[in-house]
């Protein structure tokens, strides 16, 4: 009962997430809700699993976890630096540019 | 209503899939009719996917009939209808569909890999990926 | 208890489907490229949740990790390449699509209407082939996973083509984009103060963890959810994290384009390669009990490992790994293939490519 | 005993998703991309704890407390780097925070990046 009433909070949380990321108006609001769309799959999965009784699928959800991180960052990148292959700047780049 | 209720998957992976199709036909930039065939395709694995659905059953991953998992599934279900449409015990969905899509999916990125790097070469031939643009440039160019 | 996990499932299932409905339908109303890569890439994650309440744990892992994690990057590589300017919306052009839409769509609504209700067990899709998959495994292969079973035991030789259908994209991809960084691109604008220190740290702490987890994902696949084609992708992001954080210079030089795509050879290999060493032992193409010779088989002690309950069949169980093994190799390095492809093909070439 | 783990467990479920839905409605209501992220990040993080830990009280000591202790480590490790990595991106690409001290630091450049990176397909 009371997971029930976690996996129908947690599916209202998912649809403002959509809302967000259709909305937009940046694509840094784009990005954040799909960022946090991801984290709450991932709590959605694990609820599900002890929801319907088969736990082991918990190893989705630590699948989730590791990829969304990974679009999150070349979603930014594509945005930001509009380049897949460059590296991102370290400490010694900005100090360089700075003096 | 009854048909909508029993039929309630289908008919929404239907609209689904019909806005993919939309998708590629009503646009001619070439990365948006990927993106449009990628909506397609996923929808059709979600049809494979609720046809291959039990009602009341599990993933078709073994569990022992005499673990708790199995007595607490099995607990939730006529014990009538698990003795006809259960597997020692428990009531599993048809993993077939599962596996035909499972590798569907992986051919399918590779596929759109292959799809997108065509549309990468005609904008590097042709400066553009709007259809239209493209079939004026080759009008323009008839000995190609 | 039970009423409400059977109700939830229905309600769950009834409200995903109308949030990924939700979903497309954004994607085909954006002008913008960016968002609609970024809701497909929800979409794929929505839609990998409604695969977990349909009971398809397997391919909710697959779609997760290729839908919302490979294809996005590729989507956005191609992207880069073809620098398309905003979506041209002409509602002229929209009209014959959405009458024809509409029509394709009644019609398949009245060849759904023949179909069996939603979850009927006794269905012709549910009741013979898929039912008999599930009772005899545990005879004939002997892993809990009938997905596994069935995908690399019982319809092993329809994988293999699907590996070598995947190692051919990357060939494809490779013949068409080529390989790696060609040459040095100019560096974006660096802001003062803008460094990403953190994400440095993260991705070194992460990239480790990945392949751990791509392994596990690979020997637990006849147990619980998991197998090649999934581990083969989660070990490609690591390689694509790396590249996206460190550069792609330092990930071709950690990771040569030659060895990768030795590797995607190699994985085809060996899948083949097992049904050549059971054709040599007296069997067919990727028959797996006769794997071992029958006097290598019999040195093998029973009850060795695993639960008895299960008949344990060696050249089963060896047959299925290395396979695996072989879906792993090829998958990974095709799709490291593929995104070196998209992200290392740099954006001037296009312009003096006319 | 049982019933006790329950409530507990299912409580603490029910608190972190109620704190996620919370963070939800920050997302759609704040005004700018900062407060945004500031909002999300905060709330996956806490709820993700107490929505795990209710799963780990409801499942008593098995490999599952394990892979959950994992699926929290891998939450607490990407969502904050991934919300830093945002909001770095976005202040360098120039939006401006509406509320706050630095709403007025970029004021003079304002229509420099951030108008030009809203949307649209690639920038020519």
């Amino acid at each position: 009962m009371l997971l029930a009433a976690g996996v129908a909070g947690l599916v209202v949380a998912m649809g403002l997430m959509i809302w967000r990321a259709i909305a937009g108006p940046s694509p840094y609001d784009r990005m954040l809700a799909g960022n946090s769309f991801g984290t709450k799959t991932v709590l959605l999965i694990a609820v599900i699993g002890y929801l319907f009784g088969r736990p082991a699928f918990l190893d989705i959800a630590i699948a989730y976890a590791l990829i969304n991180f990974v679009t999150t960052i070349a979603l930014m990148k594509f945005v930001r630096y509009r380049t897949l292959a460059q590296p991102l700047c370290s400490p010694q780049d900005t100090e360089a540019k700075d003096g | 209503m009854n048909f909508v209720v029993t039929h309630f998957n289908y008919l929404a992976v239907i609209v689904l899939m019909m806005t993919g199709l939309y998708v590629l036909f009503a646009t001619g930039n070439l990365i948006k009719r990927m993106i449009g065939l990628a909506l397609f395709q996923t929808s059709t694995a979600l049809l494979y996917i609720s046809l291959g659905k039990v009602a009341g059953g599990t993933a078709a991953i073994k569990i022992y009939p005499d673990s708790p998992e199995a007595q607490a599934l099995a607990a939730q279900l006529d014990p009538a209808y698990v003795a006809q449409f259960g597997v020692s015990g428990v009531v599993y969905s048809n993993p077939l569909p599962h596996v035909l899509i499972l590798t569907a999916i992986v051919v399918g990125v590779a596929t759109l890999a292959v799809g997108l790097s065509i549309a990468v070469r005609i904008r590097e031939a042709y400066g553009t990926i709007e259809a239209d643009e493209i079939e004026a440039v080759r009008a323009r160019e008839p000995g190609e | 208890m039970n009423a409400i996990a059977l109700e939830a499932s229905f309600a769950l299932n009834v409200a995903l489907l109308l949030m990924l409905v939700a979903i497309a339908a954004a994607i085909a109303w954006t002008r913008s490229l960016v968002a609609a890569i970024l809701l497909m890439g929800v979409y794929s994650l929505a839609s990998a949740v409604w695969l977990v309440v349909m009971d398809a744990a397997d391919v909710a892992f697959t779609e997760a990790v290729v839908g919302a994690g490979v294809s996005t990057v590729v989507l956005l590589g191609a992207t880069l390449l073809v620098r398309p300017g905003p979506v041209r919306v002409d509602w002229r052009r929209a009209i014959a699509p959405a009458v024809l839409v509409v029509g394709v769509g009644a019609l398949l609504v009245l060849a759904v209407s023949g179909l069996a209700s939603f979850g009927d067990p006794s269905s012709p899709a549910n009741a013979h082939v898929g039912r008999s998959y599930l009772v005899e495994t545990p005879n004939d292969i002997g892993i809990p996973n009938v997905v596994t079973a069935v995908l690399a035991s019982y319809r092993g030789f329809d994988t293999l083509g699907e590996t070598v259908v995947v190692f051919a994209a990357g060939i494809g991809v490779a013949l068409m984009l080529g390989f790696g960084p060609r040459s040095s691109l100019p560096q974006p604008p660096v802001q003062p103060g803008e460094h990403h220190v953190v994400l440095r740290v993260t991705a070194r702490l992460l990239i480790p963890l990945i392949i751990l987890f791509a392994f596990y994902v690979l020997f637990h696949g006849d147990l619980g959810a998991g197998g090649g084609f999934q581990a083969g992708v989660i070990l490609a992001v690591a390689p694509i994290l790396h590249a996206l954080v460190f550069g792609l210079h330092a990930t071709t030089a950690a990771i040569p384009a030659g060895f990768v795509r030795g590797v995607a050879a190699l994985g085809v290999l060996v899948f083949a390669g097992v049904g050549v060493v059971c054709m040599a032992n007296g069997g067919g193409f990727l028959d797996y009990d006769r794997l071992f010779m029958p006097r290598v088989e019999a040195m093998i002690p029973p009850g060795l490992l695993g639960d008895p309950t299960y008949s344990h069949n060696w050249g089963q169980h060896f047959g299925i790994l290395l396979v695996e093994v072989g879906v792993l190799l090829t998958v990974s390095s095709t799709m490291v293939t593929i995104f070196c492809g998209f992200a290392g093909r740099a954006t001037h070439d296009v312009g003096s490519a006319r | 005993m049982a019933d006790a783990t329950h409530w507990i467990g299912g409580g603490l479920v029910v608190a972190g998703t109620l704190l996620t839905l919370l963070g939800g409605v920050g997302v759609v209501r704040f005004p700018d991309v900062y407060t945004r992220i500031h909002a999300a990040s905060l709330t996956d993080t806490g709820g993700a704890t107490l929505v795990l830990i209710g799963l780990g009280i409801l499942s008593g000591f098995t490999l599952e407390t394990l892979k959950l202790a994992f699926v929290w480590a891998f939450v607490m490790l990407t969502t904050p780097a991934a919300a830093n990595a945002l909001a770095n991106a976005a202040f360098s690409a120039g939006h401006k925070p509406r509320i706050g001290a630095f709403q007025i630091m970029k004021g003079e450049s304002s229509e420099g990046a951030g108008p030009a990176q809203r949307d649209g397909g690639v920038a020519p």
